[in-house]
Order: structure tokens, then sequence, then C-alpha cells
């Protein structure tokens, strides 16, 4: 019903709906839409990078734009990219899992996303006006501090924006997943999606305070002359490596935990069987949260630390190894005696585990402290985590958008289309990744701008780099994908997949209320258990009543293009004095509207009983 | 809320028992002070040996700064499982990143 | 959540939990100060590396005096308790002794904040010690600085809060944002403790 | 398609392919051919842990490609439910218990190794060399030799180097991957490691902690020599009379262009503490120029009049007055025939070459 009525509307009216909405499954095409735009990006550098490093000694980019493109890639990828594609999928998925009408706070949730995308935007702009970030996705100082112009002020200021948004989605669903739940829905009886949503977002409250700090240091030694990092007033460069390494290991797994979330929920419904040792899932991925916080210095072995140090973190690395064992052979059991349908979003999830399991491996091997004497700072690592991001994460993200495509937009990605997408992704990815391993240990430093001729190293690259042309067609064949399904796809009905979760008990794609009334939970894997012992379909819990639902609101909007442009105020304040405009202006910006929320009451609006039994027929 | 009685105020077991709590929270208060000054009167009669100060000081403000967590902000109460489950969180990350920070960036 | 009278006749005697919205902000506000303790740590860990890298410039020992930083915790801790009398009154339903309190608590605040800027200026201009002087400088402001904004904010957030609501009242709408507001406050207090201790007195001792 | 077949097949050829390539690392380069005491001690981490890893992800396969044969639904299967199993504590707990069994096989070598590559004890008995990383070169100050050199780090064969290692500017990281694993260098603190080189040879060097534009181009050479050879080397080096006549003439007028064109503000010749540029006292025998060209005298006249072009971002551009080509060319031949050592990179023999 709504794909109608939107098709009907003016172009002028939908954008109006998508600046001020507040309702999760909007918010969650938001997130894929920035998120898709900002991965083409980061594909589109990677593919920059691949093209120099093609050949020995290539000149394609200079030196200084090489490590402009690294540095972007990397950064967009996991701030820009992976986070929100993640953040998409909870929107999207989580407040149908638990049977709710909206998250916690739907006016935070949009704001949230509003400071992704401006943040986002702020470090983009960096390529037009002198010059992107060139320090390493890691800001490393005082190389960051000392980089001149103002890319790194960007990143700065860019991350900072974008990382207060995925904080406050951390809290939103923290609060949705606690206080929303329909009746019946214990925590013991929510999704493993919703599970690792709500530890992912755990893990988000506790690391991104560190990020938030270290990009205050930074910024307050670029822009205001303070001397955290510099050596010759006291300052010590490895107190930011800390921090950026306390927030940036649970990083790590804020960007794969959802994932694993995801693949227990598609192979549970595509083998038709209840997740294998679902308490023991739910428990290995808090003991992976958990360990995640006492394992940063890993990244820091080689900094000097002393053994002692080392060889702690080192073990405290290993462990995690065991709960992720656990997963993997608790997913292999789930499909274990089941009957495995296979389609292109159970691909993804088959492709993961192998890659997965390969990237976990080389991640031991890596915290093997004096191994990693070798390894460290080399193409081996750069191997290791695309095998776990592109192989996890993205996999995961792939997999995620096929199985709830249909939920989200109505409409089945085409089958053929997809399986296209997945061979050559796949297949590019291992031609890329796997090789680099060996580059690494024959001595290629990662952060190379070129490779000496006679290295070496020439067939290794070369092979890298198609692999990466292969991946980049699949990604081009997805996006078709999406067009061709838009326009002649097939309609989807409410329960494509014999789901098994409660979001597969709403219509394709859901009211904007999601239920009309909430569900009764008998079980785990609610809509399984009702289909299996009941008739069907789900309770209710609740008589037919009214529906109370939040407001729309275009402040999200406007605070967080306040702080955009407040952000250039701060970048420029240095140089210019009209920059002073900019961040005065921005800041006032920015209170208005807090001033306005607040002394504004929003008490949100109901959609009558009668209403709802009229759209019943 | 829709099954009170039909008074206008709040019923008088309620406000009894908000007294009660409220003489709780002075004795906290008094506790507090009586830290603070403890932690002060060390360090400025300089009566301590050195090497005990300092933990001596960090268990005096962790005491006080339980208090405050348990009574004035409630931590201890019954519905308050989440919220301290998520300081408890907030520290243990907190002691480790002082763990980071205060001892290994020393060599 | 039907029922939509966000004045009810009788007051529940936690208010600010009546609502599912004041269920969320109140279980939300607590998880927002759970990433704050990671914030401060975080600021406080750069501390402790750096408080003694003075770079030849003014060290802890010869700046700190504790007969202001006393004062202040005293200033601060009293206005723990008076935000706790005014939550004791809004469990009452006594709007008016609620906001008398919050306004004595907001005048401590700015008694605090005031000993703060003379602090701040005081060792700025008897011995040039500025968030550029040095590592620990810029560590020092840093820390006492992003606590000093707390409670420039949490002061702003209350009397908006009092002004805003003087003539309306208390009702299920406003009890959570209260209530927020004196956790906040009282968070500022804990990070205070952890800042005279780790500051001021062990800065004394060395 | 032919999902499980389809995937092993390329594992396997991916596989074959990566032992071929294995087979190719570079000489002197390769972390893979070890020829120092760190390298093999990380070699041996390395082998054992891959092979435990190959048994991982054998079982892993295995399982995986069981449960693909026999439980997929081919076309024409009937439709059933399957049997919803709950879980399984035999299994379960062998699969927690295998793989911290397995974790502990990896943990315990680690530790000792860890410990035993930090050992510093004996730092006293053996050659001490203060290491500078620079943008982007790298200084060598023999400690209680007097003598300085960048670029090229001559050491004893056999014998432990301790290395002392700060940096001047940005976090740099010293890494000899045939000889050693690789330590940071930093600017806040001085990271000690020690070297020992079991052959021979001329090994290559790389940064390996970005560090600006050319952190790609901050090459360096360990060359280890037989301890006689070292021995005159040593020798040889303090003996350097900086003031020494060149042979030729036009290498004379050289030196003369190298003093007025502000090139010694920078540069020393002879053990001169001074390390804003590399120095330049056994230039002539340097095998790499600023690392990574040859060691011709045109490429060399390309340096000087445009550094730029061949290290971006580098230190030296912009210091001096422009130069001529000729002048270049003279400058070159003076820097060119500073070989004040008999012992070369030659007397290294490099082996296997
Ligand atoms: C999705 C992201 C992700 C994930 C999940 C992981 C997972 C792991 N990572 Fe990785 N890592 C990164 C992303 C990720 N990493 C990134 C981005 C970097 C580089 C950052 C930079 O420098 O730019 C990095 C770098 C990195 C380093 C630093 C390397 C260096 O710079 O020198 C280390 C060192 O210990 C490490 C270890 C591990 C380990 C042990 C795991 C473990 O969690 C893996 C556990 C999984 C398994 C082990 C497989 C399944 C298990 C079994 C089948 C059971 C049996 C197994 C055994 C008995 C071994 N990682
Ligand atoms: C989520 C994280 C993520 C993802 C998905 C990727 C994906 C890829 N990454 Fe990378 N990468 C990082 C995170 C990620 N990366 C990080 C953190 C670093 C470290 C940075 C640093 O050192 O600071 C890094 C570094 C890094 C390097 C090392 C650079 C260096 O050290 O010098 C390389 C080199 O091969 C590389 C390659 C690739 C490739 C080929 C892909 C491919 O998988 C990309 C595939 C996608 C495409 C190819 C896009 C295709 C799109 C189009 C062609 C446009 C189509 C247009 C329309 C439809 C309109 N990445
Ligand atoms: C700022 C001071 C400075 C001045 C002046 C200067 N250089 Fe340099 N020079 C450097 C630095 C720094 C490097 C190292 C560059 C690098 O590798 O990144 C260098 C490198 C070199 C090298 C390569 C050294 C090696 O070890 O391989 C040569 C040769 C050289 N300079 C010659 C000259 C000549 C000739 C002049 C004068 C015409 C000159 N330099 C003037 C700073 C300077
Ligand atoms: Cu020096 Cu990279
Ligand atoms: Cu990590």
């Amino acid at each position: 019903m709504s794909t109608a009525v939107t098709q009907k509307r003016s172009f002028g009216a939908v954008l109006w709906d998508y600046l001020t909405t507040v309702d999760h499954k909007k918010i969650a095409h938001l997130y894929l839409f920035g998120g898709g735009l900002f991965f083409i990006l980061g594909g589109l550098e990677a593919l920059v990078i691949r093209i120099q490093l093609m050949q020995p000694q290539n000149d394609f980019v200079s030196a200084g734009l090489y490590n402009e493109m690294l540095t972007m890639h990397g950064t967009t990828m996991i701030f820009l990219a992976a986070m929100p594609l993640i953040l998409g999928l909870m929107n999207a998925a989580v407040p149908l899992q638990i049977g709710a009408r909206d998250v916690a706070f739907p006016f935070l949730n949009s704001l949230g996303f509003w400071l992704f995308m401006f943040g986002g935007l702020i470090l983009n702009c960096s390529w037009f006006l002198g010059g992107a970030p060139d320090a390493g996705w890691t800001a490393y100082a005082p190389l960051s501090t000392t980089s001149p112009g103002h890319g790194v002020d960007f990143y700065v200021i860019g991350l900072q924006i974008a990382g207060a948004g995925t904080l406050i989605g951390g809290i939103n669903f923290l609060v949705t997943i606690i206080n929303m739940r329909a009746p019946g829905m214990t925590y013991m009886r929510m999704p493993l999606f919703t599970w690792s949503s709500f530890i992912t977002s755990v893990l988000i409250l506790f690391a991104f305070p560190a990020l938030t700090i270290g990009l205050f240091l930074l910024m307050f030694d670029r822009m205001f002359g303070s001397a955290f990092f510099d050596v010759s007033l006291g300052g010590n460069e490895i107190i930011w490596e800390h921090l950026f390494w306390i927030f940036g290991h649970p990083e790590v797994y804020i960007l794969i935990l959802p994932l694993f979330g995801v693949f227990s929920d598609l192979f549970s419904t595509f083998a038709k069987k209840r997740l294998f040792g679902y308490t023991a899932m739910v428990f290995a991925t808090m003991l992976i949260a958990f360990l995640g916080f006492m394992v940063w210095a890993h990244h820091m072995f080689t900094v000097g630390l002393g053994p002692v140090a080392n060889s702690i973190f080192a073990i405290a690395t290993m462990a995690i190894a065991v709960p992720t064992g656990i997963k993997i052979f608790n997913w292999l059991a789930t499909m274990w005696g089941g009957q495995i349908k296979i389609n292109s979003a159970m691909l993804w999830a088959l492709g993961f585990i192998p890659t997965f399991t390969i990237g976990g491996m080389t991640g031991v091997m890596v915290a093997s402290v004096v191994a990693d004497y070798q390894y460290h700072d080399t193409y081996f690592v750069v191997a290791h985590f695309h095998y776990v991001i592109v192989g996890g994460t993205i996999f995961g993200i792939f997999a995620g958008l096929h199985y709830w495509w249909p939920k989200m937009f109505g409409r089945i990605l085409n089958e053929k289309l997809g399986y296209l997408t997945f061979w050559t992704f796949f297949i590019g990815f291992h031609l890329t990744f796997f090789i680099q391993h060996f580059l690494g240990l024959m001595g290629m430093p990662r952060r190379y701008w070129v490779y000496l001729e006679g290295s070496g190293l020439d067939t290794g690259n070369l092979i890298s780099s198609i692999g990466a042309f292969f991946m980049a067609f699949g990604v081009i064949v997805f996006f078709y994908n999406i067009v061709y399904t838009a326009v002649k796809g097939e309609k989807a009905v409410d329960d494509p997949w014999d789901g098994r979760t409660l979001e597969w008990a709403t219509a394709s794609p859901p009211e904007h209320y999601n239920f009309k009334q909430v569900p009764l939970v008998r079980g785990l894997d609610p809509l399984w258990v009702e289909k299996t012992e009941g008739k069907g379909t789900m309770t209710p819990a609740e008589p037919l009543g009214d529906i109370h639902m939040p407001n729309g609101s275009f402040l999200p909007f406007l605070m967080s293009l306040g702080l955009f442009i407040a952000g250039f105020g701060f970048i420029y304040h240095m140089d210019y004095n009209w920059a002073y405009i900019l961040l005065f202006g921005g800041m006032a910006m920015l209170l208005g509207c807090m001033l306005t929320r607040s002394l504004k009451d929003d008490l949100g609006h109901h959609i009558p009983k009668e209403e709802l039994e009229r759209e019943a027929d | 809320m829709s099954d009170s009685t039909n008074s206008n105020q709040v019923n008088p077991y309620q406000k009894e028992k908000n007294k009660e709590e409220m003489k709780k929270q002075l004795i906290t208060f008094a506790l507090m002070i009586a830290f603070t000054l403890i932690a002060f009167g060390i360090v400025v009669s300089g009566a301590m040996d050195k090497m005990f100060v300092i933990p001596v000081l960090i268990i005096l403000a962790v005491t006080q700064v339980g208090f405050q967590f348990y009574y004035f902000m409630h931590l201890k109460d019954k519905d308050h499982g989440m919220p301290a489950f998520m300081i408890y969180g907030g520290v243990w990350a907190a002691v480790l990143t002082l763990a980071g920070l205060g001892v290994i960036t020393w060599w | 959540m039907s029922d939509h009278s966000l004045n009810p006749e009788v007051m529940p005697n936690e208010p600010e939990k009546a609502t599912l919205e004041g269920k969320n902000k109140f279980l939300g506000f607590w998880f927002f100060l759970g990433g704050e303790t990671v914030l401060f740590a975080c600021l406080f860990g750069t501390y402790i590396a750096l408080r003694n890298s003075a770079a030849g410039g003014p060290t802890e020992n010869e700046l700190f005096g504790l007969e202001l930083v006393f004062l202040m915790t005293i200033l601060l801790l009293t206005s723990s308790l008076t935000s706790v009398y005014a939550v004791y009154h809004m469990k009452n339903n006594n709007f008016k002794k609620m906001q008398l309190w919050l306004g004595i608590t907001a005048l401590l605040g700015f008694g605090f904040l005031a000993c703060e800027l003379y602090e701040f200026t005081h060792y700025i201009h008897e011995y040039g010690f500025t968030f550029r002087s040095s590592a620990f400088g810029s560590a020092f402001y840093a820390l006492v600085g992003f606590h000093g904004g707390h409670v420039t904010f949490g002061l702003t957030w209350l009397i908006a809060l009092m002004i805003r609501n003087a003539k309306r009242g208390l009702n299920l709408y406003n009890a959570p944002k209260f209530y927020t507001f004196s956790l906040y406050w009282h968070f500022i207090d804990v990070v205070w403790v952890f800042i005279f201790t780790v500051v001021y007195l062990m800065g004394k001792v060395g | 398609m032919k999902g499980w077949m389809g995937k092993s097949r390329i594992f396997f050829l991916l596989s074959l392919l990566a032992l071929l390539l294995a087979g190719c690392g570079k000489e002197n380069l390769s972390a893979l051919k070890p020829e120092g005491y760190g390298a093999e001690t990380s070699m041996d981490l390395i082998i054992l842990t891959a092979v435990i890893m190959l048994f991982v992800f054998a079982v892993v396969l295995l399982v995986y490609t069981i449960v693909l044969v026999r439980f997929r639904k081919k076309k024409g299967d009937k439709e059933f439910v399957p049997k919803q199993v709950e879980g399984n504590k035999t299994l379960e707990t062998i699969w927690t218990i295998i793989p911290i069994v397995l974790l502990l096989i990896i943990a315990v070598p680690t530790v000792i190794a860890t410990f035993d590559l930090a050992d510093k004890s004996q730092a006293e008995e053996h050659l001490n060399v203060e290491v500078t990383g620079n943008q982007y070169w790298w200084h060598f100050n023999y400690e209680g030799k007097k003598i300085q050199t960048s670029q090229d780090l001559y050491i004893p064969v056999g014998e432990k180097v301790y290395l002392n290692m700060k940096s001047s500017d940005v976090i740099h990281s010293f890494w000899v991957p045939s000889i050693s694993g690789k330590m940071d260098v930093n600017p806040t603190n001085v990271n000690t490691m020690f070297i020992k080189a079991n052959e021979e040879g001329v090994y290559y060097g790389k940064c390996a902690e970005l560090c600006g534009p050319s952190h790609s181009l901050m090459d360096f050479k360990v060359i280890a020599v037989s301890q006689e050879e070292f021995d005159q080397w040593v020798n040889d080096m303090q003996n350097v009379d900086p003031k020494a006549k060149p042979g030729s003439t036009v290498a004379q007028e050289g030196k003369t262009l190298f003093q007025e064109n502000n090139c010694m503000g920078c540069h020393a010749i002879g053990s001169s503490p001074a390390q804003v540029a590399p120095n330049l006292t056994n230039f002539g025998d340097r095998t790499k120029i600023a690392g990574v060209l040859e060691p011709t005298k045109e490429n060399l006249v390309k340096w000087i009049m445009d550094p730029e072009s061949i290290k971006e971002g580098n230190k030296m551009t912009g210091k001096y007055p422009d130069v001529s080509k000729e002048e270049a060319g003279k400058i070159a031949e003076y820097l060119m025939q500073l070989q004040p050592s008999d012992i070369t990179p030659e007397d290294a023999k490099e082996n296997n070459k």
C-alpha cells in the first residue's frame, strides 16, 4: 500500500518526508543510502590504490595523494560505509524483531543519522579544499599533528561529528531493546541479531568516548596549540595510540558482531532449524565483547611496551578465538541435519564461514607477539583485516540486504544477479587478498606508495589488483540489481523465506506503526512457534486501540547542519577571521535548535482506532 | 497509574518512606563530608608516609563515590539493575583505560 | 500508554518513571553516564600520564593550593545534597519546594564555577601557566576544564528547566527531565571527587 | 552452481599459487628466508601457528563440506521439517576445550620468545649503535667508536648488535625482514632491540610505520661482514680525514661547490654528530642513493638538482641554492669518490646470488 502512495507523491514531498522522518524504517533507508554512497567512494579509493600498486614504481598517483587515498579509504570504509550500513540493518530489523512500534528515541535516531551524514560530508569536503587527511586511518601523532594543510583537521572534525551520531545510535538501541520488547519477548527469546545489536551498542557506548577524547586532544594540539603529543613540551605520542586502539579494537568487534547476528538468523532460517546452542551463542557474543576491551595493545606490539605487557595482551587476544570458534561450530551444527536452502542471501552466509575463519586464524597468528614483529604493518595485516572485515562485515551486510530487502522495500532482489554478484565478488576477494599474506611476508610493508623494481613483489601485486576489479564488477552488478528490482522486481509476500522471527509477521514493507496490535511472544523464534504449534499467525497481546506515534521533525537535520557549519569554522579559524562567523553561527544554530526542542513540548500524535479498523479492510 | 486512590495528595505511607529515605541521604552526606575532610587532612598534615597516602586517598575517593552512586543516585534500588550494569561496564572500561595510560605509557 | 493525561490526579511516587517515555529517558541517561565514565577516564589517564611533563614550567606542587579546592569541594558536595532535596520534594509532589532547592543548587553551582574561573586566571596571571605552556598544562586544563564545561552545561540546563516549567508545575512529562538533571548533577560531583583526589591532593603529595 | 566444489577448487588453486610465490620472495628481503636470530625466532612461531591453523581450517572445512553435501536441499527433494535441536553439551564442550588447548600450545612459545627477544642484559658486552629515524633517512651512531654513518649499517656477522633507537620527528619503524622483526622508533623514548645476522650479506631494511609521503622510500641496508672486516672498517672510518684532498680536479671543484652551496650546513663528512641530513663520509660505498636510487652519477646529479622528483616531501628540497647540471656533476664526482674504507658492501659476500 505504502509504495503505491509513494509513487504518486511529488519528489519534493518525498524528500521532505525523508528530511523530517523519525520512523526507524525510513531512517534505515537513509542509512543504507548514505552508507552505500560512501561504500562506492571508499571502493573507488581502493581501486586507485590497487591501480597504483599494479606494477612496481608506478606513478598513477603521487606519493602524497596516495597517502590521502589510503587514509580516506580506511576511514571512509570503517566509519562511513560499514558502520552506517550496520546501523541501517539494525534500524530496519531490530524494532520489528522485538515487536516494537518504533525505537525508544525516534528523534535522537534521526539526529544520529544526520550527524553521521554531515560528518561524512565534511570529511569528504577535504578533497576539494586543499587535500584530504593523509596520516592513515589511525592518524598516529606526531605525523597527524604535524601534517601540513587542513586534511587532518577535516578528519578530526568529521569523525567527531559522525562519532557523536554513532554514540547516540548506540544508546538508542540499548534502551529500545531493554524497554520496548513485546510482551513475552524475554531476553533469552530475542533473535540473535537483536542480541548482537544490543551487545554491539554496549561496545559503542564504552568504546566511542575514547575516540572522542582522542580526537579532542588531537584537535587541541592542531588548532589550539596544546602540547599533548608535542615531545618538545613534554607530550607523549603514545597516548594517542592507546586512546585510538582502546576505541579501535572494540570498534572492529562493533563491525563484526551485528553480522554474526545476521548470519545466525540466516543459518537457522534457511536450514529450517532453531539455532544450535542458542545460550552459548549469546554468551559467546558477550564474552567476545568483554574480552574485546582487554586486547587493544595487540596493535602496539612493536611500540616497545615491554615483554610483560606484550605477553598479557597476546594471551588475552588469543582467548577471543575460543568464543568465536564456538560460534563457527554452532553455525555448522545449526545447519547439520537441516534442510539447507541456498539463495543469494544464504550464499553470502556460506561464503562467510571459510573466509572469516581464514581471517580469524591469521588474527591468531598476528597475536603471537614475536611473529607479529614480522607481520606488523605489512600486507599480512592488510590481508588479515580484509578477510575479517570484507569476509565478515561486508559479506554480512550483503547477506542482510538480500535477506531483509523484501521486508524493507517490498520486492525480492533478483536471484540470478545475486548469484553473479556473489561469485564475482567472492572470487575477486580471494584473488585480491589471499596473495597479500605472502606479499607481506616477502617484505612489503603496508601504506607503501610504491615498491621497488626487483623486489619480487610484482606478480603478487598484479594478481591482487586484478582481483579488485572482479570485486568492482560484482558491486556494479549489485547496484544494477537494485535498480532492476525497483523497476521489474518480483513483489514480495509478507514472509518470503518461511521466517521464524517477528519481522516476518508484519507486512512487506511494514505499516509505519509496524504492528497494529503488539504481538504476544510465546517462545524463541516466535513466528515459527506459531507456525508449528499455533494457527500460523501471531496472537495479539492487546486489544485494538489508538496508537501513539512520534511526530516528524526537521530539527535533527538543522542541528547537524549547524554542527557542519561550525565544523568549517573550527577548521578555518586559524587562518581567517571570517571563520568565526561560521563557528559561532553554526553553534548558535545548534543551540537554538536544542532550545526549541526542549522548550516546545512534542507529545506525538495518535492514530485513532477507527482508522486502523478501516485500514484492515 | 489508573489504579490509584482518590486523594489529591501523595499517599501518606509513601510520604513516610520518602522521609526515611531522606534521612539516610543526610547521613550519606555527612559521611561524604567526613571523608573529604579526612582526605584533605591527611595531605595537609603530611603525617602519613608517601607510600600510603595515595592508596588511602584513592580508597577514600572510591568509597565516597560509591555513596554518591548508591544513595544519591539510587543505584542500590531494586529497579536499577541495568543502570548499575552499565556503570560497572563503564567503570571496567575506565579502569582498563587508566591502566593503559597510567602504567604502560611510561617506560 | 493510551492514557495520555500527563497531569494525573495523583502523582505516582516515582513520577520520572511513570510513562514509557520517562522510563526510556531514565535508562538512556544512565547509559549516557556510563559512556561519560569512559570519557573522563580517558582524560584522567591522559592527565596521569602527563602530570610530570611540565617541560620546565610550573609543576603541580608549585601551583596548587588546597584552600580554594576545599571550598569548591564543599560547594559542589553541598549542591549534590540540595539536588537530593529537590528530588525528595518532587516525589512528594511539592513543586514549589522543589524549585526552591533547585535554585539553591544552581547558586552553589555558580559559586563553584566562580572559584574555578578565579583559579584559572590566577594560574595564568601569576604563573604564566596556560593550556599551551606544557603537556602538563594541556592535560590539566583539558581535564579540569572539561569538568567545568560540564558544570556550565548543567547550570544552563537547570535554569532552562526551571524557567520553562515555572508556570506549569510538575507533570509526568517534565518529571523525567528534572530527574535526569539530578542524575547529571550527581555525576558531575562524582567526577569532582576524583579530580580533587587525583589532581590536587595527589599533586600535593607528589 | 556447484557450491562447495567450486569453492574448494579455488582454494586449491590459490594455495598452489601461494606456494609458488613463497618460493620466489626476494633474497635478503623476505621474512620467509630468515638469516638472523630474530627472524628465525619469528619464523619458528609463524610455522608453528600456521600448522595449527591449517589443522583447524581443515576441520572447519571438512564439517562445512559434509554439511553442504549432505544437508543441502537438492532439486526434487521433498520439503520437510528438520528436528529442532537445542544444542549438545558434549559437542559444545569439545569445541571449547580443543581450541583452548591449541591456543596454549601457541601461547607458551610465544611468551618465551617474547621475553627472549626483549632480553637486554648482555647489551653492554656488545656493540651498541644509536639509531635515529628521520624523515626519510636513517642515521647510525656507533656508540663509543666515534663513527657516524647514514643509510648503511655495518655489523659483524654472528654477533649481537644492540640498537638504541629514537626518532627525531615522527614515528618510524625499523625493519630488516630477513634478519629481525620490526621495532618502532618513537620520538619520546629510546627503544632497544638487538639484531644478529647468521651469514654475511647485504640485507634490505624498510621503514614500516607511515611517516609521510616518502615513507615507502625510506629504505636502508644492513651490511653484515666478518668480524675482521668489521674491525678494519671501524679502523678505516675512525681515520677518515674530512679535509683530505680528492684525487681528481673535478672532484676538487666539486668539493668547493659542496661547501659553497650550503651542503655542509646540513651534511657532515667525517664523524660529526650533526644529524640534520645524512652523513656522507662513506657515500661512495653506498649501495643506493638516498636509499632508493642506483648509485650512478646520473642518478646522483638528478638527486642533487631535484630531490623532490625522487622523494616527495624530503627535507632537502629548497634548502640550498639552485645548482646547475654542470655543478651538480662536479659535486657528484666529489661525493662518489668518498670511499674511506676498503670494506664495502661487496665484501659482504651475497649468498645465493
Ligand atoms: C571485523 C573486524 C576484525 C575482526 C573480527 C578481527 C578479529 C581478530 N583480530 Fe584483527 N584487525 C582488524 C579487524 C578485525 N580483526 C583490523 C581492521 C586490523 C588492523 C588495523 C590497522 O592497523 O589498520 C586488525 C589487526 C589485528 C592485529 C594487529 C596486527 C598488527 O597490526 O600487527 C591483531 C593482533 O593480534 C589482530 C588479531 C585479531 C584476532 C586474534 C581476532 C579474533 O577475533 C579472530 C577470532 C576468530 C577465529 C580464530 C576463527 C574461528 C575460530 C575457530 C574456528 C576456532 C578454533 C581456532 C583456533 C584454535 C585458533 N588483528
Ligand atoms: C570496511 C572496511 C574496508 C573495506 C570494505 C575495504 C575494501 C577494500 N580494500 Fe581496504 N582498507 C581498510 C578497510 C576496508 N577496505 C582499512 C581500514 C585500511 C587501512 C587504511 C590505512 O592503512 O590507514 C585498508 C587498506 C587497504 C589497502 C592497503 C593500502 C596500503 O596500506 O597502502 C588495500 C590495498 O590493496 C586495500 C584494498 C581494498 C580493496 C581492493 C577493497 C575492496 O573490497 C573494495 C570493493 C569495492 C569496490 C571495488 C567498489 C566498487 C564500486 C564501483 C566500481 C563504483 C560503481 C559505481 C556505481 C554503481 C554508481 N585496502
Ligand atoms: C636541509 C639541509 C640540506 C641541505 C642544505 C642539503 N641537503 Fe642533501 N640531504 C638532506 C636530507 C634531509 C637528505 C635525506 C633525504 C631523504 O632521503 O629523505 C639529504 C640527502 C642527500 C643525499 C643522499 C644521501 C644518501 O645517504 O644517500 C645526497 C647525495 C645529498 N643530500 C647531497 C646534497 C648536496 C650536494 C647538497 C648541496 C647542493 C645538499 N645535499 C644540501 C638535507 C640537506
Ligand atoms: Cu619512516 Cu615510514
Ligand atoms: Cu584489534
